[in-house]
C-alpha cells in the first residue's frame, strides 16, 4: 500500500490536466509523429445511423480538445467502421481497426456489436469502450471491455424513485423489447415497484421492427397505467411515443436514456415523456461539463445530449489516460491504459466526476429529465 | 377378346374422369397388346389425353382401375406407374431444355432418386451404353452434345422418343409422336415403332394424322366425347363414314389441318 | 494484416459455403429459397449449444449442425414439393420471417435477441485450431461435393426436374424424394457453415440470421452465376469484400461512411444485374433458368 | 370493447397494406415482374410528402408530389432496371436482386438527405378520441378507409371501362391481344408500373401521419405486399387488396389472442399456411405450378 499516496497524486494530476489551463499548453511540444489511431465501431447506416451520427460527434469534439490541449505528443487519427449495429460486419470492422488500422481505442455501440467484437479487443488487448448500451449483459465481458454509461441497474431505480415519490403512480405498464436489456428493465421494475408502493400491471413485449402500435397502445390503455414505461431503442421509441399518444394514452411515458436522441426530443408527442439518464448540468455543473456544452453548441448549433457526452468522455478518456501512459516513459497500449485505469479509477469527466469499477463499469449519479418539446429538456430531478 | 385382354400388358376397365360438369373420359376400357401398335383417335376434346394422365396416375380417376402387366397401378404415383416399365411422351415434348442431349436420355435411364445410382461401375456402364443406342437409333449421336432448347423441331421430337427408348420400357404412350413432322423424318419414325413392337412394346398412340395413323398402326380404338366407340383393325375403322363424320364434325378444315394448329 | 486477412477469410469461407449450397438448390433444382439464413443460423444456435454445454470440438459442432439443419430442412422441402416458381419464394420467405420470431422468442435455446455469449474457441479432438482451416477444408468438401452431385446423376436428375418435372417424373424420377434430399444437403450444408460462424464470432444472435442475410446469400449466387460451380464463389468475394474493401476509402467523412458504403454497394448490385444478369460466370442463355 | 378497438385498428393498417398490395399486385399481374422495390416507391413517396410538409406547402400539394414522386420512380424502374434485364432474358432472382440494389441505395440516399432516423408529419388528423366509450378513433382512419374506397373503385372502373385498363389485364395472359388494341406492350409495362406505384403513395401518406417514416419504411411494407399478393392470389387485384386488409386486421386482432411479440409473426404465418394449403389463394384462378 506503500504507492497509494503517489498514485492519488497522479490521479489528481491526471484530472487537473484535463481542465483547459492554458499554461499546459504552453509548456507542451506540438503533437508529431505516428498518430494514435482511435476506432470508432458505430451503426453508421442503416436504421440505427442515427446513433452512429451522434456518437461520432461526441468523439470529435473530445479529440478537438485534446489536440487543442496538446495533451499527447502524438496527433490522434479517427478511423470510422460502420458496424450496422449488426454482429457479422461489427467482426469485420474491429478486424480491420485492429490488426490492419492498429488502433489501441475503439469506441464501440450496440449490444450486438459489442459482444461479438469483445473476444477480437480481448485476444488483441485492445480497449473498447462503449457509451451507448446498456444492457447488463456488458458488463465484464472482458478486462478491456469498459462501459462509461451507467448499466440499467442504475437507471430504473432512480425513474420509480421520482415517479412513485413526485409523480404519485402506482400502476406501471411496460413496452419492451425482449433483449437483455428489455429483460434487465422488466426485471428491476418487478422489484422496484412494490418496493416503492406501486405495482407493473403489465409488460408487452414488441419485435423490435415491430412499425404499428395503435393495437398495442388497446392493450396497454385496458391495464389502466399511471404511468408507461418504454425499453426500446431507436426510431422505434418515437413510434411508439405516437403510437400511444395517438391512440388514446395519456399517462406519463418514461424511459431510460435512450431517450436522448433528437428524434424522441424533437417529437412533438414526446412533451412531457421522462427519462433518466447520468448526472449532465449543462449550465451550472463543473467546467469541463460546461467547456463541452458550450463548445458542442458552437461547433453543431445543437444541443449536447447525454449520447454525445458519453461518446466525449469515451474518447476524451484516451487522453488522460495516454498521457499518463506518455508521463511515465511506457508505450501506449491496452493493457498500459488498463493499467492506468485502473491505478486512477475517478475522471473529471462531462457530468462531473465519474469513477469506474474493477470491471470498467462508470458509476455516475443520474437524474430525470423532462421532454420540454423542440428538442429540449429539463432537468426535473438532479 | 378378354382372355388377349387379361394378357395384355397394360389394360384399363371402365376409367372415368370428369372436370366440373365435363365428362372427361366416361368409362374407358381398353387393352394395349404386346408388341402392337394401338392408335387412338378421336375429334379434338375426346380425352384422349386426359385417359393417358388417367392411366400414368398424372390424374386421379373418379372410377375404374388399370393394371400393368395384371398388376392394378390405380392411385400409384406417375414415378411409380413409370418404375413398372410405362414410359411416355408428351404433346409439349417437355425435354429437359437446359440439359445437353445426352444428359436428357442419360437421365432417362436414371431412377433412383438418391445421391447415387443403384449398379455401382457396371449399372453406369450400362446405362451408358444404353443412352448411346437411343441417341444412334434416333439419329442425335451427333447432337449429343447441343442443349435440347437449341434442337431443330423434329429433332426435339426424336428427343423426346430417345428418352422413352433408353428408359427401355415396354409400354409406351405418345402423345402426337409424329405430327409436324417431314416425309423423311416419319419414315425414320416408323422403323423405330416397328423395332420396338418386333421387340414386343406395347405402344398407344394419339394421332390426328389419319395417314399416319393408317401407316403405323395395328389397332384403332376410336374415342368420342370420353368412350371408346369403336375398335379394330385400321382397315375397317378408318372406312366406317359414320365414325369420319364424327371425326371430322361439323368442321371443315382436314385433319392434318388440325393436327398442326395443336402441335 | 495477416490477422484481419485471415478474418476476412475465414467469413468468406464460411459465407462460401452458404452460396454454395444454396447454388446447389437455386442453379441445379430451382428452388429459389430466401430462408438460407435460418438454416444458417439452425447450425450456428446448434454448434455453440454443442461447445457451451459439452466440448467446443469444430467437427461434433459441424456434424451436429448439419443433422439439427437438415432434419429442420423439411420445412423447406415441404412448401418446394407443393409449389414452384414466386409462390415457393414467397413461402420460404414465410418461414424466414417466422423463424426470426422463433430465433428470438426461444430464449433456452437461442438466447433471444441477446443471443449466445462466450462461445469457447474450437478444437479437433481435444487441440485447439483455428477456424480458418476448418472452414477452409469445409468450403472444400462442399464444392467438391456439389460438384460430383451436379455432374452426376443426381446433378441430372434435378435439373431434370427443374426443366419439366412431369417430364421426369414419367421417367420413373421420384421427384419428392430427390426435392427432399437436394433441401436436406444445402441445408445441411448452410448448417455447417453456421457451426463454423458461431466458433469464429464466439457470439451469436437473431441478428446474424435475418433476411436481409438470406438476400445478401441469394445475390452472392446470382451475381456470381447460378449453376455454376465458382460463380457463388466469386459472388461472395466480391460481396464481402466491397464493404470491407470500402472501408479502406481514405476520403470519406466518418458521419457518412456507412451511407456511402451502403450505397456503393447496392449500385455495384444493381448495376451488375443489369449488364450481368446471367452472373458474373454464367452463360447469357442460362439466366432463363427459372420455372 | 378490446376486441372492436383492435378490429378499427386493424382496419387503419388494413387499408394501408391493402393499397400498397394492390399496387405491387397489378404490377406483377400485368407484367411478371416481382417488383421488390415498391416498398421503395413507399418509402419515396413518404418522404417526398413530408418535404412538401415542411416547406409549409398545403397538403393536396404534397399528396400530388407524392404520386408523381412514386410514379416516376415506378416508371424509371421499368425503364432503366427492369427492361434492360429483361431484354437479357434475365431471371426472376436477377431482377430480385437489381432492385434489393435499388431498395438499398435509395434508403440510405434518403438517410443522408433527409435525416436518419424516425420522421412524422404532425397532424391532428392522426390524433385519436373516445368517440365511445374505451374506443379511440382517430379521423385519419376514415380517412384511410375511404381513400382506399375511392381508389379502388377508380381503379375498377378504369381496369374494366377504358381502353388502357383492359390491355392492362389482358397483358399478363396475351400480350398479342395488346397489339390489336393499337398499344405496345412496352407502353402498358410502364402504365402498370405507374399506376401501381402511384397507389403506393396514398398508403405512404397516411404512414407518415401515423406510424412516422425512417429509411427502411418500405421494407416491411413490401414484405406484407408481396404476402398479400400471394394470400389473395395471384393475378387478382381483389384478392391482394382483401387479403392486405385482413392480414392488417389480422396482425392487429391477433393482440387479443396472443402476446404483442408474435404479431407480426401471424402474417407470415398465414402467408405459410396458405401456401401449404390453398396456393392458389383467395380468389386465385391461376394453379400453382
Amino acid at each position: 500500500m506503500h504507492i497509494a499516496p503517489t498514485l492519488r497524486r497522479r490521479g489528481l494530476l491526471a484530472a487537473a490536466a484535463g481542465l483547459p489551463l492554458p499554461f499546459v499548453r504552453a509548456a507542451r511540444a506540438q503533437p508529431s509523429g505516428e498518430p494514435y489511431v482511435m476506432g470508432t465501431l458505430f451503426p453508421m447506416s442503416g436504421p440505427n445511423a442515427e446513433y452512429g451520427e451522434a456518437f461520432t460527434r461526441g468523439a470529435q469534439l473530445a479529440l478537438s480538445h485534446i489536440a487543442a490541449d496538446n495533451m499527447l505528443r502524438r496527433p490522434i487519427r479517427l478511423q470510422a467502421e460502420d458496424s450496422q449495429a449488426l454482429p457479422q460486419p461489427s467482426v469485420v470492422g474491429m478486424n480491420k481497426l485492429v490488426n490492419v488500422d492498429r488502433a489501441v481505442w475503439v469506441l464501440v455501440s450496440w449490444t450486438a456489436t459489442s459482444k461479438a467484437v469483445a473476444p477480437i479487443g480481448d485476444r488483441a488487448k485492445v480497449i473498447m469502450v462503449n457509451g451507448g448500451a446498456v444492457g447488463p449483459d456488458l458488463a465484464g465481458l472482458s478486462p478491456y471491455f469498459w462501459n462509461v454509461i451507467a448499466l440499467a441497474h442504475l437507471e430504473v431505480p432512480v425513474m420509480v424513485g421520482y415517479l412513485t415519490r413526485q409523480r404519485n403512480v402506482k400502476r406501471v405498464a411496460l413496452i419492451y423489447v425482449d433483449d437483455p436489456l428489455g429483460d434487465a428493465i422488466l426485471g428491476q421494475l418487478r422489484a422496484e415497484l412494490p418496493k416503492a408502493g406501486a405495482e407493473l400491471v403489465g409488460s408487452f413485449s414488441v419485435p423490435r421492427a415491430a412499425q404499428q402500435f395503435g393495437p398495442v397502445a388497446a392493450r396497454v390503455r385496458q391495464t389502466r397505467p399511471d404511468a408507461v414505461y418504454v425499453a426500446s431503442f431507436g426510431g422505434q421509441q418515437s413510434q411508439i411515443i405516437k403510437g400511444l399518444r395517438d391512440n388514446g394514452v395519456t399517462q406519463i411515458i418514461c424511459s431510460y436514456s435512450a431517450f436522448s436522441i433528437d428524434s424522441v426530443r424533437q417529437l412533438p408527442e414526446a412533451v412531457g415523456a421522462l427519462y433518466t439518464t447520468q448526472k449532465l448540468d449543462f449550465e451550472s455543473g463543473d467546467p469541463v461539463t460546461r467547456r463541452f456544452a458550450a463548445e458542442f453548441r458552437a461547433r453543431y448549433n445543437q444541443t449536447p445530449v447525454a449520447y454525445h457526452a458519453n461518446y466525449y468522455n469515451a474518447a476524451y478518456l484516451f487522453g488522460l489516460l495516454a498521457r499518463q501512459v506518455e508521463q511515465a516513459g511506457g508505450e501506449v497500449n491496452g493493457d498500459a491504459l488498463r493499467e492506468a485505469m485502473l491505478r486512477t479509477r475517478s475522471f473529471d469527466l462531462v457530468g462531473g466526476r465519474g469513477t469506474f469499477d474493477e470491471q470498467g463499469n462508470l458509476m455516475t449519479q443520474m437524474q430525470v429529465n423532462e421532454i420540454k418539446g423542440a428538442g429540449r429538456s429539463e432537468i426535473v430531478q438532479g | 377378346m378378354s382372355a388377349a385382354r387379361e394378357d395384355a400388358p397394360l389394360r384399363c376397365e371402365g376409367l372415368a374422369r370428369s372436370f366440373g360438369g365435363l365428362q372427361a373420359v366416361a368409362g374407358v376400357s381398353l387393352a394395349l397388346p404386346a408388341g402392337q401398335v394401338t392408335a387412338l383417335v378421336g375429334p379434338n376434346g375426346a380425352g384422349k389425353t386426359t385417359l393417358f394422365n388417367l392411366i400414368t396416375g398424372n390424374l386421379r380417376a373418379d372410377a375404374g382401375a388399370a393394371w400393368v402387366r395384371g398388376r392394378p397401378i390405380t392411385g400409384l404415383k406417375p414415378w411409380q406407374v413409370a418404375r413398372l416399365g410405362v414410359a411416355r411422351s408428351f404433346q409439349d415434348l417437355r425435354l429437359f431444355t437446359h440439359m445437353t442431349v445426352r444428359d436428357n436420355v442419360l437421365a432417362a435411364t436414371e431412377r433412383s432418386a438418391w445421391f447415387w445410382q443403384p449398379g455401382g461401375a457396371a449399372g453406369r456402364k450400362r446405362r451408358q451404353a444404353a443412352a448411346e443406342a437411343a441417341l444412334e437409333a434416333t439419329g442425335l449421336a451427333a447432337l449429343a452434345g447441343a442443349r435440347a432448347i437449341d434442337l431443330a423441331y423434329a429433332e426435339r421430337k426424336f428427343l423426346s422418343l430417345a428418352r422413352i427408348l433408353a428408359a427401355e420400357a415396354d409400354i409406351w404412350l405418345l402423345d402426337e409422336p409424329a405430327s409436324g413432322l417431314d416425309p423423311a423424318s416419319r419414315t425414320r419414325f416408323a422403323e423405330l415403332l416397328r423395332a420396338a413392337t418386333g421387340r414386343g412394346v406395347a405402344i398407344c398412340l394419339i394421332e390426328h394424322n389419319l395417314d399416319v395413323v393408317a401407316e403405323l398402326s395395328d389397332r384403332i380404338a376410336f374415342l368420342d366425347q370420353g368412350r371408346v366407340i369403336a375398335e379394330g383393325d385400321p382397315r375397317s375403322i378408318l372406312r366406317d363414314p359414320a365414325l369420319a363424320a364424327i371425326y371430322f364434325g361439323d368442321r371443315h378444315e382436314p385433319a392434318t389441318a388440325a393436327a398442326e394448329t395443336t402441335a | 494484416m495477416i490477422a484481419y486477412l485471415s478474418n476476412l477469410a475465414t467469413q468468406l469461407a464460411i459465407f462460401g459455403i452458404l452460396a454454395a449450397t444454396l447454388n446447389f438448390i437455386v442453379g441445379y433444382a430451382g428452388i429459389f429459397s430466401i430462408a438460407h439464413a435460418v438454416f444458417f443460423g439452425l447450425g450456428a444456435y446448434a454448434g455453440a449449444q454443442i461447445a457451451l454445454l459439452l466440448v467446443p470440438d469444430v467437427v461434433l459442432a459441424c456434424l451436429f449442425a448439419a443433422a439439427i439443419a437438415g432434419g429442420l430442412s423439411l420445412c423447406l422441402a415441404l412448401p418446394a414439393l407443393r409449389v414452384r416458381g414466386e409462390y415457393f419464394v414467397a413461402a420460404s420467405l414465410g418461414l424466414q420471417m417466422v423463424a426470426v420470431t422463433l430465433f428470438a422468442e426461444l430464449k433456452p435455446l437461442t438466447g433471444g435477441i441477446g443471443g449466445l455469449v462466450g462461445i469457447p474457441l474450437p478444437t479437433l479432438f481435444g487441440v485447439p485450431v483455428g477456424v480458418l482451416p476448418v472452414a477452409l477444408a469445409a468450403l472444400a468438401l462442399v464444392l467438391l461435393a456439389t460438384a460430383l452431385l451436379a455432374r452426376g446423376a443426381f446433378g441430372r436428375t434435378l435439373t431434370a426436374i427443374r426443366d419439366a418435372e412431369s417430364a421426369a417424373e414419367a421417367l420413373g424420377k421420384n421427384v419428392a424424394a430427390a426435392k427432399t434430399l437436394a433441401v436436406g444437403f444445402a441445408c445441411a450444408g448452410a448448417g455447417v457453415a453456421g457451426a463454423l460462424y458461431a466458433l469464429h464470432t464466439s457470439f451469436v444472435n437473431v441478428e446474424s440470421f435475418t433476411m436481409e442475410y438470406s438476400v445478401l446469400v441469394m445475390a452472392m449466387v446470382i451475381i456470381g452465376g447460378t449453376g455454376t460451380l465458382w460463380g457463388p464463389l466469386i459472388g461472395t468475394v466480391i460481396l464481402l469484400s466491397l464493404p470491407a474493401g470500402l472501408a479502406f476509402l481514405p476520403f470519406i467523412p466518418p458521419s457518412e461512411v456507412g451511407a456511402i458504403q451502403q450505397i456503393l454497394y447496392g449500385l455495384a448490385m444493381t448495376l451488375l444485374m443489369i449488364f450481368r444478369p446471367a452472373g458474373l460466370v454464367g452463360d447469357l442463355s442460362r439466366g432463363r433458368a427459372t420455372a | 370493447m378490446l376486441f372492436l378497438q383492435l378490429l378499427l385498428n386493424g382496419l387503419q393498417t388494413g387499408a394501408i397494406y391493402a393499397l400498397t398490395a394492390a399496387g405491387f399486385a397489378l404490377i406483377f399481374g400485368a407484367t411478371r415482374i416481382f417488383h421488390f422495390a415498391h416498398g421503395t416507391a413507399f418509402t419515396l413517396a413518404g418522404y417526398a410528402y413530408l418535404f412538401a410538409w415542411r416547406a409549409g406547402w398545403p397538403g393536396w400539394v404534397g399528396a400530388l408530389i407524392a404520386v408523381a414522386v412514386a410514379t416516376l420512380f415506378g416508371m424509371a424502374m421499368e425503364r432503366f432496371v427492369y427492361r434492360p434485364i429483361q431484354r437479357h432474358e434475365g431471371s426472376f432472382f436477377t431482377v430480385f436482386v437489381a432492385a434489393f440494389g435499388v431498395g438499398i441505395v435509395v434508403q440510405n440516399l434518403v438517410g443522408m438527405f433527409a435525416g436518419r432516423g424516425l420522421a412524422t408529419v404532425d397532424t391532428r388528423l392522426s390524433f385519436a378520441t373516445e368517440v365511445m366509450p374505451e374506443i379511440f378513433v382517430a379521423p385519419i382512419l376514415w380517412i384511410a378507409i375511404a381513400t382506399a374506397a375511392v381508389l379502388f373503385a377508380a381503379l375498377t372502373v378504369f381496369l374494366t371501362r377504358t381502353h388502357a385498363g383492359v390491355a392492362l389485364r389482358a397483358l399478363a395472359q396475351n400480350p398479342d391481344l395488346i397489339r390489336t388494341y393499337g398499344l405496345s406492350a412496352n407502353g402498358i409495362s410502364v402504365l402498370a408500373f405507374a399506376i401501381g406505384s402511384a397507389l403506393a403513395a396514398p398508403a405512404a401518406i397516411v404512414t407518415a401521419m401515423t406510424s412516422g417514416l425512417n429509411e427502411a419504411i418500405g421494407h416491411h411494407v413490401m414484405l406484407i405486399s408481396i404476402a398479400a399478393t400471394i394470400v389473395g392470389g395471384i393475378g387478382s387485384l381483389r384478392g391482394a387488396a382483401l387479403a392486405g386488409l385482413m392480414l392488417g386486421v389480422a396482425e392487429s386482432l391477433a393482440l387479443q389472442f396472443v402476446d404483442t411479440q408474435w404479431a407480426e409473426a401471424v402474417s407470415f404465418l398465414a402467408l405459410f399456411a396458405f401456401i401449404l394449403f390453398r396456393p392458389s389463394g383467395i380468389f386465385g384462378v391461376a394453379m400453382a405450378r
